[in-house]
């Protein structure tokens, strides 16, 4: 387990951090309402109330470390430096998108900040990141590789062939379990009578964690140390990020009934953006501050939204483009 | 019959057929992913776990392939199964157990063990849900021996296919359109199936046949109508069945009208369309008047871009414009 | 763990498993004989060596109760029940054996005596088993289902998602895993960090138990507990049963050097047979009603042959019957 | 060329197809089962992991879907990788990750990630292995945009088209024969390589264009050698690669013979036998003298019996028969 960081608070990072998150959050609002107005197409997934994961995380990463995202991935192509303007526009099927609007949400792909895709198949990626890990291995320059995934994606088939190689071949990878206790309506409790997601590593001699998933500082720490190991050379960690989606499965999803008002409401008491923003007031720093930090975001997503706005449609010449 | 009772939708019809046979047959076990007190993805399973709860209808976590190998193990052992993958790209995940164990048991078993496993799944481009949710690979299934392969187009064809295909004794793959469910059509009150393995003439004509399944049938019959203002009369069918495929009413057609155009959602490319266009050739080299067509989509994964899939997909338009050229081509007999 | 049993032997018991498992023994040694000779088509996979584990698990089993079996299965099936000229003449691919010849080592079915097949797909009986378990539960008559796989099968998704289903639905399906160290010429330890095949199935909130796979009444008795649980609804068990292969992956196969003749040489030691043969002497049985086992079993074996081999080809017309 | 050199193996000839290209460019990596020490089930690597080593020749336990996927990831992170299923049947554990992400990675990106993996795997009918073991899918993967399908006859073209399959872009699926690997053919000591798309005229003929891959084009020729000494001259060509498709320089065949048969080892429901009847009616619907014809492989699984797959299993015999009477139908033209 991370030491506990409650006390002991970096300024400094923490006020990125929660400007990062700040940033998801306000990102994936404005794309809720953008969609709801039936401005953008296809289906999206919303990582509201989980932001301090992939903050955490790529909090540690280089540039040229690489990482590979699931279905609920706007979040962690933010967080991994995509640019705002460059994640919509792909939501909107424009030709500023990352993949030019022929990927949308669940097919996004940013090699150049090391984003190496969201994901519309659950389980897929995490053989494909252990792959992006052998390959950082080979290359022997420290780098490392992140799989993010649901809890979901835990009883699958891929997850435990992927999690066996990366061990076997000590890989180095950091295998992020986003444990939000659904998958679509299905409990994970219904779905296991394991749900321990960081016990499941002892079954391939994989060192486990579990952490505090809406606490940015304790991902982050619980991060760095696997991190660490990894670009040592010493193999994979299976981290188990306890959190939540306040959302929707995906915008437009009927289904509420599989999880009570309360749980909801407990799960916002704990919320990773307002204990970012608690603990920075408790630690001395002026409100003024901060709300000079969320003017900056509130332009930041203004400009993203005309950005991905002002984007042409894909040319009709370009559909047979790039197939193989 | 089909113009007497009710109208209602594509996944209504197969929650009315699942009911019938489920209340029919207290052998039939339904294993899927939010297909219990969810209703399905779709709807698919709307109100059934109320009546038949938890033993059969069973929710499972992520594992198609575990799912999808215990609903035929089940069959095996003398359940009636139907696991339903959801999107029928999902099947892939599990297709070692639908190819290798519930197509070949019959025939390696010397008819002992059958498999009475319906799997179920969503196919074809809905939403600009994108490349991974858009696949339909029925002519995947079409080409293994012991998978009959059903892709009803209307609710009256879902309903009464889906009866009869939850009394077929081995696997059927049942295919059902992602952009369908919320269809409409008549179906009547009383009792009804369809045997697998007859074609449905959707619209009599006499200057060309045209081929289509499952949505692209909607497609055809546009097409049709607005041929039919310029005088051009064309005959829609509809094979409902790619196993077993109704081969003699479809070339009868062919015969009759000497021209064929095929409407495929799947990359051409060893595809349903082809094994019609060798059909045509196989059975009607003589009538043939003109060069059969293809119409499919484009050779690309699905683009997300509106603007692009739109352009990838057979649309009205393009059908209608491909039969104007085919009808410009000299009669090869006059 | 199961309790010792090397003091109280049942004479009886012990007696029938001696020869049940002399009978898998010279069946594999003639199928090898026949097999060298170029008398049987296909590719055959020997169970020399591992025959307590089918005889000391099927000795639990009523006709009812259902096995799947592997690509190693001949033993599975004479253990079930099936007949040894029966199984000889699938093998043979003739019209007597159990798929009429269409199946062959592979592909053999036998459901009249619950042998629901040997299979050509390592991992693919495991979900298939666990389905067999669905509809023994439903059935509500005790029966239960046996699932045999290798250590091999370990790794595979297929293991994974198919023992989480079987524990979430508490199925009566025993996981019998015959861990002989290798899969083909691959050392488990080659395969992953955790050799431990029990230790996996508290992955997924499941019982797991180890056995010595090379006593008879060791596997006897660690399967009749979990057959019991079984019978009662309690749930599945996972057993895994240490055992070694004498002969190679298949006929044919010339791969040898990734063991060492020590090691083979060690196992054979405390080959299964020869053990159970020894603690019935020990235990005060003759010599003599020994031999007369060992008679029977040499007549037994020749009376199969002959079974095999007057039976006939399948007939041209048969080849397109039961496709669908 | 093809006529000087050394006479080798078809799998000697992969394994030097391998080292050559594995010491040119020495960021290839071989992932699959047996295939290091032990040297690959059909010694389809042997001597290479002396070699190459631990590092480069990677041996993974029973995970074909893990392994594929590892490949895959490992290829768009920028390594150019093989994975080895071994039997081709063992794809299917790994379908998903083919399909889903290898085929559209590159269009899903607009082209800024590329997975340059090469898929192997043995196909085909061998020694009765049965149904599980001989399976071709061939067809499934040309009817999926994004891959290139690649299928050698001779030791000669799987050494060039290995080669050429090394240095592609993106993924290749590469699929040998089972009972190809110890047959022997001429392969020379230089360096050469065969782009794909290059269709190979195996034998001229002018009467009928026999089309047959893989281990099927043997039969194609010894059937035309024996319908040769009955005065019929049949061309036999291979495509030796599906995708891309030599479509000129087949048609131009069909055209010339006005004749086509096509041997398929697969099913014929939906089959490449059906796309190249289909191609022959599109481009060739004026110079087709009789009916096309396609040899195909029963459609039941692949019985275990010696017996019942002889008879499954197209046969030089049943080729001369279908082209006796093909030669009788009296031409069209005259
Ligand atoms: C192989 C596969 N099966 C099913 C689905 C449908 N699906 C999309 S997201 C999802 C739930 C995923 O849950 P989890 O992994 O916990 O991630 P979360 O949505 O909770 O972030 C499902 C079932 C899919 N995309 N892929
Ligand atoms: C999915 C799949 N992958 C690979 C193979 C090839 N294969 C057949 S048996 C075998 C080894 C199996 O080892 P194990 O499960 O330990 O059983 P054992 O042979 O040791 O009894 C392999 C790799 C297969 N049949 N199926
Ligand atoms: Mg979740
Ligand atoms: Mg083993």
């Amino acid at each position: 387990m991370t030491t506990p960081v409650a006390q002991r608070v970096d300024h400094k990072l923490l006020l990125d951090y929660y400007k990062k998150m700040l940033e998801l959050r306000v990102f994936e609002v404005k794309v809720q309402e953008l969609y709801r107005n039936g401005r953008l197409p296809g289906f999206v997934h919303l990582y509201v109330g989980e932001e301090a994961v992939a903050v955490g995380v790529c909090a540690n990463l280089r540039n040229d470390d690489l990482i590979f995202s699931t279905h609920r991935g706007h979040g962690h192509a933010l967080a991994k430096g995509v640019p705002g303007g460059v994640v919509l526009a792909e939501l909107w099927g424009k030709v500023a998108g990352s993949s030019g609007g022929r990927g949308g949400s669940m097919h996004m792909y940013a090699p150049e900040w090391g984003f190496m895709g969201t994901n519309g198949i659950v389980g897929a990626p995490i053989p494909l990141a252990t792959g992006g890990g052998l390959t950082a291995k080979l290359a022997k320059k420290g780098g490392v590789v992140v799989s993010f995934f649901g809890e979901g994606a835990v009883n699958s088939g891929s997850f435990h062939e992927a999690l066996n190689l990366g061990t076997v071949w000590d890989l180095p990878v950091i295998y992020v379990c986003e444990n939000n206790l659904y998958a679509t309506e299905m409990a994970f409790s219904r779905a296991t009578k394991n749900t321990s997601v960081a016990s499941r590593a002892a079954a391939y001699g994989m060192k486990g964690v579990a952490v505090d998933g809406q606490d940015v500082m304790a991902v982050h720490d619980a991060a760095a140390e696997a991190i660490r190991i990894a670009r040592a050379d010493g193999g994979p960690t299976l981290i188990e990020c306890k959190t939540y989606r306040y959302v929707g499965h995906h915008e437009g999803d009927p289904g509420t009934d599989y999880r009570t008002r309360e749980e909801v409401q407990e799960w916002k008491q704990k919320d990773p953006v307002k204990r970012a923003r608690k603990q920075l007031l408790d630690s001395g720093i002026e409100e003024i501050k901060l709300a000079a930090v969320d003017e900056e975001v509130e332009v930041w997503i203004e400009e993203a939204v005309k950005f991905a706005e002002s984007s042409s449609e894909p040319l009709a010449e370009s559909v047979t483009e790039h197939v193989y | 019959m089909s113009e007497q009772g009710r109208v209602i939708t594509y996944s209504d019809a197969g929650v009315e057929a699942l009911r019938e046979e489920m209340r029919r047959d207290s052998s039939i076990v339904y294993i899927g992913q939010g297909i219990g007190p969810r209703g399905g993805n779709f709807r698919q399973t709307k109100g059934l776990w109320k009546e038949f709860g938890d033993h059969r209808l069973r929710d499972t976590g992520i594992c198609e392939l575990g799912a999808t190998g215990v609903a035929i193990g089940a069959a095996m052992a003398g359940t009636r199964t139907i696991v339903d993958e959801v999107f029928l790209d999902f099947a892939l995940e599990a297709l070692t157990q639908i190819i290798q164990q519930a197509a070949n048991i019959s025939y390696m078993s010397n008819g002992k063990i059958k498999a009475p496993v319906l799997v179920r799944g969503a196919m074809g481009a809905v939403r600009n849900a994108g490349a991974h949710h858009s696949h339909t690979f029925y002519n995947w299934f079409a080409n293994t021996p012991g998978l009959k392969v059903v892709l009803p187009a209307t609710p009256y064809d879902l309903k009464g296919l889906f009866k009869s295909s939850l009394r077929e004794p081995g696997p059927v793959i049942f295919i059902e359109h992602k952009s369908l469910y919320n269809t409409k059509g008549v179906v009547p009150e009383e009792e009804y199936i369809i045997p697998l393995g007859e074609a449905r003439i959707v619209r009599e004509g006499k200057d060309v046949t045209i081929v289509a399944m499952s949505r692209m049938v909607d497609l055809a019959v546009k097409a049709a109508a607005a041929l039919e203002s310029e005088g051009v009369s064309a005959e829609v069918i509809d094979p409902r069945t790619i196993v077993p495929l109704d081969r003699q009413r479809i070339t009868d057609s062919i015969k009759k009208t000497g021209r064929l155009v095929v409407i495929d959602e799947s990359p051409s490319s060893c595809s349903f369309a082809a094994e019609l266009l060798a059909i045509a050739v196989e059975d009607c080299f003589h009538e043939l008047d003109v060069v059969p067509k293809r119409i499919c989509s484009m050779p690309v994964p699905n683009p997300f871009s509106p603007v692009l899939e739109n352009l990838m997909i057979p649309s009205v338009e393009r059908i209608v414009g491909e039969i104007h050229g085919m009808m410009k081509d000299v009669r090869r007999k006059s």
